[in-house]
């Protein structure tokens, strides 16, 4: 059922919804938002891309396995408990950089930690959402 | 003490090693095992026969009262000498009986921890310490019957000689932890001065029964006595040694040991002396039907040890006299037919006596050792076993009220006991001739000289009982009574009383030995109805438990999810009404009921989703209604300030539809499945749990509710957390390792869909 | 003053979703509702968000009130022509007084 | 010193990481695994090291002080739990290189068993109750994972119900832990052992502690909420089962635990006690007979599962420092022994092509040190001295008539019995018996053919196990210590406290 | 359109969305908007840019006045008992061409009230409309025609 | 609205409880969504109700001052919805495929792996 | 009481009662695209109801709120059209 109305109307609708992702996810720490909505806001651009346009396109333009962005942002989750322990200072304890940047605020390790979970959350729902697709169509 | 076992254990653990290594002479290897043990303890005569005591106290689990305390008295070392010697006969003797086995290597395992084992047990002066070593020789005994364990008959036997023991064991286990909880201690030398308390204690009867039942079953005495014939599937070495000489002994042991510290009430007295009785006179009849040389012997057996229990419940001075007499008689001569038994299975291929006969040309030795052991078996002077007849009639005589029924029964079991002996000990060698699946000769050296040296030494004892055993004894019989007893045995007590019995004994025996050569073969296939057996009582048992188990399990286990869940949502709803009911009385303040008008739309759109939700018969409707449901608890959540909490909302609710959209396609339309009744079943349970919650919910928030967490995230979040969002805060800094768990669930979530979908039965990547 | 006008765009705007909410309700035939229906309520939602940033008179609210009101004029059309699509071609019935139908030859044939 | 008891989460998490990264490179997800288990064996046990000498270990996550944000708290009972899980997890990854097939090896296998773990071990650590509600969550969609990967019909039905039946624990889990918030308004489980003997409505708290209950038992497979595991354990690849049945079920008993014995304690869950004495005989007694009818080896090792809870219940559920000790000897030495069966019933599968033990037979005669192998754990379980069951059961029954609950002392005692039945019936059926289908059928060689790395990754783990069940019996004095020192810290909850409020970082 | 535009263009929505206009914020948005612009590349094949903003305005303001006019249409026949409609699916013959001509040009069809596109056909030469007034079917397309279809086609080329 | 909102409780649970014990999978699907939905709820309900007053520090404060939405079972909530959701697609898939693979949605021909030895075929 | 408090009352109360007629064709459909249609026109309506609450509560974080909701509320659209093709497909 492809329609090109659908079909070109997505491909902008993506790029609004991926922009609006990456708003939750920055503005998260100070309103509404964070890692968690930005990750499923993005993988619901992605879904709407999927449906207009198919899975091989939709695979095209994430570009890379949904697995392993799933890894990455798992790993950055992790990574970001890190420089805690390098600081000497307790398991998970937030790791401030003393000069924020306009908009997001304060750069931390919690930041980072949300980025970690917002690619998780982007990557876990391609993967389920990509791996149910591919089923269908064999 | 302790080395010695530890000995034991690592010999029997090589001994497989061994094996492969000798093979052929194995068996004169094996021998210098127990009889290292034996002259071991044998150095230990002079101090014990002096009344000595020697202790030994290693820790163990102090904590909980448990050490490797072994002491050796009197009745210790008689016991240990029994074990080691008549180990000696029986691990020479399997040499070669076993030669035609398999794996005589793991025979000879089995057979060392067994001996070890029965050591620990005698030599244990802490009962939980006994009591391990008690099991082991269940263990090792279930091994060993089971021997041949591709004969469906041998595991059959194994198993229940296994259960019935292991079953005494628990009784045995928790007798001994309720003497703990009355004595406070498990060493049984420290029970002596006790004794006093522990009759007087509340729990005394309990303990005695337990204690007992361990026993009784241990050294199958009626009930529990049906396991010990069909432990006769066991190879002949094993009957000799486990079921005749030792084990069954073990629980005999016990009762001796405890005579002095639990016994002597008419609780303790009455219970052994009857139901030694009863298995002494019982068994001897069943044996009379018998065919089979090992059965003959097993329930002769069985009659001898009932005899040994009714004289402790007589307990008596005499009595005591008599039972250590017995008891070495018995180990003597019975440890020598069976092994004679075994002699002409090998020899002959049968054991059935009625197969047999006339072979004293061709196995003299054989025929010799089995008549010497036959004769003390009788009670035939001058051997042991006639001293010890004597001693147990005049015991018997000495009774008051029992006496005389007592000893008409011990003359009719003995009696028996003799029919039994002229099946095993002559019948099959003199005679006439009878042709035998095997063609037979002279047993091996090794096969005869185990049971030539106890037949022999049931003939030395009888002759010169003082010289050899009198010293022991005395101090044996002084740990069971606790008081000093001089044992002078005679062989010769003039004519009397008992002289006449025991000649009566013979004449009755052979009486009917001769009705039993004229009764015709059908009579011996006669059973007692099952009421009276208590194996059927056994077989029952163990049937109904298993189709109980099947039914219960059918009932239970059923395949049935929603009975499961059924189960589950009906324990919770009843587990939980009852503190809900006391809660309801601390209940104070009444919840808020003000709804303003977009409340109330909101509620009415949710309910109403709900219900059609549940009566849609639409898949894709039902998907509707749970995206209107979705959403406006989304709403929800903002309108009662928790907007992020909306936002995902939202968001998971819409790729929730997708993936419906993706999955359920492929599904199925909804099908009316459940009957009418059964829905209003599940419609009144649902209607609970929704009340319990409701009721919950209410209850919840009808109080004030201060948390200091509320606050301090209130005052943290910014200077602390760096963020306005104090939600977000919490979710990334304050919990973060609840996020972390989180995202972890989410991983693991897609990796399942992925594989599940991607790695499948037929379909390969 | 603001607070009246404010309050002006909010009431037309709700003024408009209670109608569309009326047609749908009204409205013979899927198509005629959807027709009637999605672009009322997208106009009402336009207006009521532009009272709310005339109420906020901030131009971050302003930035998002036009962020969604340029989304719902974006979407509404598409998803309207994706169920209005959806439903011709899954049979559903159009309204019995509806008087041409030049769609039905070609998803005949395309069914043929 | 404190830091290293999130080593235990943070171990597994890296490992799954890196071998997701590294998909394709199963070579590597098997060492990585086995190296990672090893190291958390390592650490597990320098934790539970520095936890006898230096008491209650408690790490405030993110140095936000307790109450407030969430504490790791390794304490006796929680420090022999996580060795307990890491020796299980450590085994596993061995037993798993020899049984595992490639293709589960590539989708994801090793790095869902490391997540497992780090669900395991999350929820013995943790002190908040809500993430011991993550946690759970970690180790049972890992679990569900582990249980359907491979997607065979059987695994598919299984996992239905232990899916759905998990799935409304959790719920009911949640429920409960938002109730808790709402009325004592802390989540912290040293803080709620403070507040909750202060608070005024005290009753709702009982409420709230038979919710837990409830979720708890479930996990535990207490009766009568045990279904999902009878129905669902004897799907998966052994090794999986295996791991399930070691460890899964205990982290129920170990919640159980915690939470009667630390945070509700006041009077109004008296009743609780005598309702899980009661369940306690009847999870007995149901498991058992389950058991006894069965034929197929796992399933009738997985009934047993149920009847050993059973035992450990009993003891929680009279609560002298003794059966609390008990209790948790009990946990252990069934962890060892049940994961050592599992894995011979694998063993036994490979040798002999079946789960049927009527369709095999004649293993002793052939393999007689695998029989020896085989008697050990089985003895052990039947509590045959002198192994670690006996001792287990033991202090069970001590613990049960010092409290003079004799009924259900008789009750434990005859369930032992039947125990002892069953695992004969195994040892009868299997390894006694003649092969029915003759000997050295196709699967012996089929056996024999498997290379000896493989066989040895198999045994190792075996014997591992098998040597410990006898190490607990024969040595059974300082392994008590640890689990009688664990009682009293369960007991005297101030130390708790103590260790969690009074910021120790 | 030109990729680097766009990328301006999404900065700048960065800016309206963030609600602040200064250099940082800008920066940021080019940065956002460039990955996300590489992220979707391959989404990208056309287009030019234009820039004839009086007949854009010009177009909206036309649209704008056809939507209210319409919608007080609607709305007058729905609060009204009686019905006026003469409702018909057409065939619209199509001069858009290009992917985003067809999508405007359909959506505002569709946004106008009483008018509702159903499907675009696999050529792309014909409409399929819904709507609500239909006298004749030929002059229903000639007025489209001329009205919003050529005005579309002014602005787009 | 705390009163209705116990009452939108209950009925989430009782649906939920009723759709668990059909014997449909897909109804159990729904039914194990809606009790994920009742717990959120309760959580938020017992954790009390404050209107529209979100926990967002103002610009220009340091500190958030009452009344504000305690944010607590908020965090805890978010938290359950991410892993109700996580499960729940796993749940999907798994009930999808055990449809496909078992060829049955009724529950009740699920029983093989309960069955006892005789029983199977 | 001000005329844009009183507008703002008025106007919960007519999105309420709109919302309530929505909903009511959600429940008696009769196609399943009516439904969808109403649902999309509810999330629309839902939109309009948290700006207007803003403005009661005098809070503009829900405002974002809406925007979340005017995106997926079209995914959610699509979705179920995506599903009525296939089912037409097959
Ligand atoms: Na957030
Ligand atoms: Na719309």
């Amino acid at each position: 059922m492809y329609s090109i109305i659908l079909a070109t109307a997505s491909r902008y609708l993506l790029l609004l919804l991926l922009m609006f992702s990456v708003f939750l996810l920055f503005r998260g720490h100070n309103e509404p938002g964070g890692g968690f909505v930005g990750g499923l806001v993005a993988a619901a651009a992605y879904a709407l891309y999927f449906i207009a346009n198919g899975i091989e396109a939709a695979r095209t333009i994430v570009r890379f396995e949904p697995i392993m962005i799933i890894a990455a942002g798992l790993c950055t989750a992790v990574a970001s408990t890190l420089p805690s322990l390098v600081v000497g200072k307790s398991f998970m304890t937030a790791v401030w950089v003393d000069t924020g940047i306009p908009f997001v605020g304060k750069v931390g390790t919690p930041l980072l930690f949300d980025l970690g979970v917002y690619f998780l959350v982007l990557g876990i729902t391609l993967c389920i959402i990509f791996s149910l697709a591919e089923e269908d169509r064999l | 003490m302790l080395v010695l076992l530890a000995i034991g254990y690592c010999a029997s653990a090589l001994a497989p090693l061994l094996y492969k290594r000798f093979r052929e002479n194995f068996g004169w290897i094996a021998v210098i095992f127990p009889l290292f043990m034996f002259f071991g303890l044998l150095t230990r005569y002079p101090q014990i026969a002096a009344g000595q005591v020697i202790r030994e106290s290693v820790p163990w689990v102090t904590s909980l009262g448990v050490n490797f305390s072994f002491f050796l008295d009197g009745l210790s070392l008689t016991f240990s000498l029994i074990i080691t010697l008549i180990g000696a006969a029986v691990f020479l003797f399997a040499g070669a009986y076993m030669k035609s086995y398999a794996q005589t290597g793991r025979f000879y395992l089995y057979i060392g921890i067994f001996m070890t084992s029965m050591l620990g047990l005698v030599l244990s002066d802490n009962m939980l310490l006994m009591f391990v070593f008690w099991e082991l020789t269940s263990i090792s005994s279930f091994l060993l019957i089971g021997f041949n364990y591709h004969k469906e008959s041998s595991r059959k036997s194994a198993l229940q000689a296994l259960l019935v023991t292991v079953g005494g064991g628990l009784a045995l286990l928790s007798g001994i932890i309720l003497l703990y909880t009355v004595t406070g201690s498990y060493e049984i030398s420290s029970f002596y001065d006790k004794s006093e308390m522990i009759t007087a204690h509340a729990l005394y009867p309990a303990v005695v029964v337990l204690v007992l039942i361990g026993a009784f079953t241990k050294s199958a005495q009626f009930p529990f006595h049906f396991w010990l014939p069909n432990a006769m599937e066991a190879p002949t070495p094993v009957s000799a040694y486990l079921h005749s000489a030792t084990m069954v002994k073990a629980g005999i042991y016990l009762i001796a040991r405890m005579n002095h510290e639990i016994g002597g009430t008419p609780l303790w007295q009455d219970t052994i002396l009857i139901t030694g009785a009863v298995t002494m006179l019982f068994s001897a009849i069943l044996a009379f039907k018998q065919t089979d040389l090992k059965r003959l012997l097993a329930y002769s057996t069985l009659s001898v040890l009932g005899t040994l229990v009714m004289l402790l419940g007589i307990g008596s001075k005499l009595a005591i006299k008599a039972f250590f007499i017995y008891l070495i008689a018995h180990s003597l001569y019975k440890g020598a037919l069976f092994l004679v038994a075994g002699t002409l299975d090998h020899e002959t291929g049968t054991r059935d006596v009625r197969k047999l006969g006339g072979l004293y040309k061709l196995m003299p030795v054989t025929a010799l050792t089995a008549a010497l052991a036959s004769f003390s078996m009788m009670g035939v002077i001058p051997l042991i076993g006639f001293i010890g007849k004597e001693t147990v009639y005049k015991s018997i005589l000495e009774l008051e009220y029992w006496g005389a029924f007592l000893i008409a029964g011990a003359v009719l079991a003995y009696a028996l006991v003799v029919m039994v002996t002229v099946y095993v000990g002559f019948k099959p060698f003199w005679g006439s001739m009878l042709p035998t699946p095997r063609q037979p000769h002279e047993a091996p050296v090794k096969m005869l000289v185990g049971p030539g040296v106890l037949a022999i030494m049931g003939l030395l004892f009888g002759l010169f009982p003082n010289f050899f055993i009198a010293a022991m004894l005395e101090q044996s019989a002084q740990s069971i009574l606790s008081e000093t007893i001089s044992l002078k045995i005679s062989l010769w007590g003039g004519f009397n009383l008992v002289l006449f019995l025991s000649f009566l004994t013979l004449m009755l025996g052979a009486v009917f030995y001769l009705i039993r050569e004229k009764v015709p073969g059908g009579v011996l296939r006669v059973s007692l109805p099952g009421i009276v057996r208590p194996s059927v009582w056994y077989e029952t048992a163990i049937n109904g438990v298993l189709s109980f188990a099947r039914l219960q399990t059918r009932l239970v286990q059923n395949g049935y999810l929603r009975n499961y869940i059924i189960f589950f949502v009906v324990t919770t709803v009843s587990l939980v009404s009852f503190p809900l009911y006391r809660s309801a009385e601390q209940v104070t303040m009444v919840p808020d009921f003000s709804i303003t008008f977009y409340e109330g739309a909101l509620a009415c759109i949710i309910l109403v989703s709900t219900l059609l939700l549940v009566t849609s018969k639409s898949r894709l409707k039902s998907i509707v209604a749970l995206g209107v449901l979705g959403f406006s608890i989304g709403i929800i959540f903002v309108i009662y300030g928790a907007p992020d909490l909306g936002l995902t909302t939202f968001a998971i609710e819409t790729l929730n539809v997708v993936l419906f959209v993706l999955v359920l396609y492929k599904l199925p339309g909804f099908l009316k499945l459940s009957g009418s009744l059964n829905r209003a079943r599940d419609a009144v349970i649902a209607l609970c749990v929704g009340c319990m919650m409701t009721l919950t919910v209410l209850f919840a928030s009808s109080f004030e509710l201060s948390s200091a967490l509320k606050q301090f995230f209130a005052e943290t979040s910014f200077p602390d957390g760096k963020g306005r969002n104090v939600v977000n805060v919490i979710l990334v800094d304050f919990r973060a390792i609840d996020t972390l768990g989180e995202i972890t669930v989410l991983t693991v979530a897609a990796l399942g869909v992925f594989a599940l979908l991607n790695l499948r039965p037929g379909r390969r990547k | 003053m603001i607070e009246i006008l404010s309050g002006a765009f909010l009431l037309l705007g709700t003024l408009f979703i209670l109608v569309s909410a009326i047609g749908i309700l009204k409205m013979p035939d899927l198509y005629t509702r959807m027709s009637a229906t999605t672009k009322a309520s997208t106009l009402g939602i336009g207006l009521v968000l532009i009272g709310t940033t005339v109420y906020w008179q901030d131009i971050g609210i302003g930035f998002r009130a036009v962020a969604i009101i340029i989304f719902l004029f974006l979407t509404a059309p598409v998803a309207a022509h994706i169920i209005g699509r959806a439903a011709y071609f899954g049979k559903v019935p159009l309204w019995e007084k509806t008087k041409i139908d030049q769609f039905k030859e070609r998803v005949d044939d395309a069914d043929r | 010193m404190s830091k290293i008891i999130m080593l235990p989460i943070l171990f597994p998490v890296c490992a799954a990481l890196i071998m997701i990264f590294f998909r394709r490179s199963v070579a590597m997800h098997r060492i990585l695994n086995v190296a990672a288990t090893a190291s958390m064996l390592v650490v597990s046990l320098v934790i539970l090291g520095s936890v006898r000498s230096e008491g209650i270990l408690s790490l405030q996550v993110g140095g936000w002080e307790a109450p407030f944000g969430i504490t790791l708290v390794a304490d006796m009972l929680s420090s022999i739990m996580v060795v307990s899980a890491a020796l299980i997890g450590f085994t596993t990854a061995l037993y798993s290189l020899g049984t595992i097939d490639e293709e589960r090896e590539h989708f994801f296998y090793y790095p869902l068993l490391q997540l497992l773990l780090m669900g395991i071990n999350g929820a013995f650590l943790t002190g908040d109750i809500f993430n011991l509600y993550v946690w759970f969550e970690v180790m049972l969609i890992s679990s569900f994972v582990l249980l359907v990967l491979g997607g065979r019909p059987q695994q598919l039905e299984g996992a239905i119900k232990y899916v759905t039946l998990n799935l409304l624990s959790s719920s009911v889990f949640l429920a409960a832990a938002g109730i808790l918030y709402g009325t004592a308004g802390t989540l912290n489980m040293a803080d709620l052992a403070m507040r909750i003997p202060l608070l005024d409505h005290r009753e709702l708290l009982s409420v709230v502690a038979v919710l837990f209950l409830i979720t708890f038992g479930v996990k535990a497979a207490i009766f009568p909420l045990f279904f999902w595991l009878p129905a669902s354990y004897h799907t998966p690849p052994v090794a999986v089962s295996a791991i399930f049945a070691g460890l899964l079920t205990k982290v129920g008993v170990y919640a159980i635990m915690r939470f009667f014995t630390t945070i509700f304690t006041h009077d109004g869950v008296s009743f609780i006690h005598q309702v899980l004495l009661v369940l306690s005989a009847f999870t007995m007694v149901v498991g058992v007979l389950g058991a006894v009818v069965q034929y197929d080896m796992r399933k009738l090792l997985s009934f047993h599962i149920i009847s050993q809870i059973g035992y450990m219940i009993f003891a929680l559920a009279v609560q002298s420092p003794l059966a609390i000790a008990g209790a948790l000897f009990y946990i252990v030495h069934n962890i060892v022994a049940k994961t050592n069966l599992f894995y011979l019933s694998g063993l036994v599968h490979r040798l002999k092509g079946s789960w049927d033990l009527r369709e095999i037979g004649g293993i002793y005669r052939f393999y007689p040190m695998l029989g020896l192998l085989f008697l050990v754990p089985a003895l052990g379980l039947a509590g045959i001295p002198p192994l670690s069951g006996f001792w287990a059961k033991y202090v069970v029954i001590k613990a049960g008539i010092d409290s003079e609950h004799y009924l259900l002392v008789g009750v434990a005692l005859g369930v032992s019995m039947l125990t002892l039945f069953s695992m004969m019936k195994i040892w009868n059926e299997g390894f006694w018996k003649n092969d029915p289908r003759g000997e050295g059928s196709v699967e012996d060689e089929g056996y024999l053919r498997t290379p000896t790395m493989k066989k040895a990754v198999t045994l190792v783990p075996i014997i591992m196990l098998g040597f410990l069940t006898v190490m607990f019996g024969l040595w059974f004095e300082p392994f008590f210590e640890f689990a009688d020192r664990a009682a009293y810290e369960l007991l005297d909850v101030y130390n708790y406290i103590d260790a969690v409020i009074g910021g120790r970082s | 359109m030109n990729p680097f535009l766009f990328n301006i263009l999404l900065a700048i929505a960065w800016m309206l969305l963030v609600g602040d206009f200064t250099a940082g914020t800008f920066t940021l948005g080019m940065v956002v908007g460039y990955l996300i612009l590489w992220f979707s590349r391959s989404a990208w094949r056309e287009t030019k840019y234009f820039s004839k903003i009086p007949l854009v305005i010009k177009f909206v303001l036309y649209f704008l006045k056809e939507l209210l006019v319409a919608n007080l249409r609607v709305a007058f026949d729905i609060i009204t008992p009686k019905d006026y409609m003469e409702p018909g699916v057409i065939a619209f013959p199509l001069d858009v061409k290009t992917d985003i001509e067809i999508t405007l040009f359909a959506n505002l069809v569709t946004l106008t009230p009483g008018t509702l596109s159903l499907d675009v056909s696999p050529d792309r030469k014909t409409l399929y409309v819904h709507a609500l007034y239909v006298k004749d079917a030929v002059g229903f397309c000639d007025e489209l025609k001329e009205g919003l279809e050529k005005r579309l086609i002014e602005v787009m080329r | 609205m705390t009163f209705l909102l116990a009452v939108i409780v209950g009925a989430l649970y009782a649906a939920g409880t009723y759709l668990v014990l059909r014997r449909s999978i897909v109804k159990v699907i729904f039914g194990l969504i809606f009790l994920g939905h009742a717990a959120n709820l309760m959580i938020f309900t017992v954790g009390r109700l404050t209107k529209g007053v979100p926990a967002f520090v103002p610009e220009g404060a340091e500190i958030l001052t009452e009344p504000f939405a305690d944010p607590l079972p908020q965090a805890l909530i978010l938290t359950s919805i991410v892993i109700g959701f996580g499960v729940q697609a796993f749940a999907l898939v798994l009930f999808k495929r055990a449809y496909l693979t078992l060829g049955t949605e009724d529950l009740d021909k699920m029983r093989s792996t309960d069955q006892l030895p005789e029983e199977r075929l | 009481m001000t005329f844009i408090e009183w507008s703002v009352d008025i106007s919960v109360i007519i999105i309420g009662l709109s919302i309530l007629v929505i909903f009511l064709r959600l429940v008696i459909g009769p196609s399943i695209e009516d439904r969808i249609v109403s649902l999309d026109l509810l999330s629309a309506n839902a939109i309009a109801f948290i700006a207007v609450y803003s403005i009661q509560k005098k809070t503009t974080t829900f405002l974002d709120v809406g925007i979340i909701v005017a995106l997926l509320a079209f995914l959610g659209t699509v979705a179920f059209a995506y599903y009525l093709g296939r089912r037409g497909r097959e």
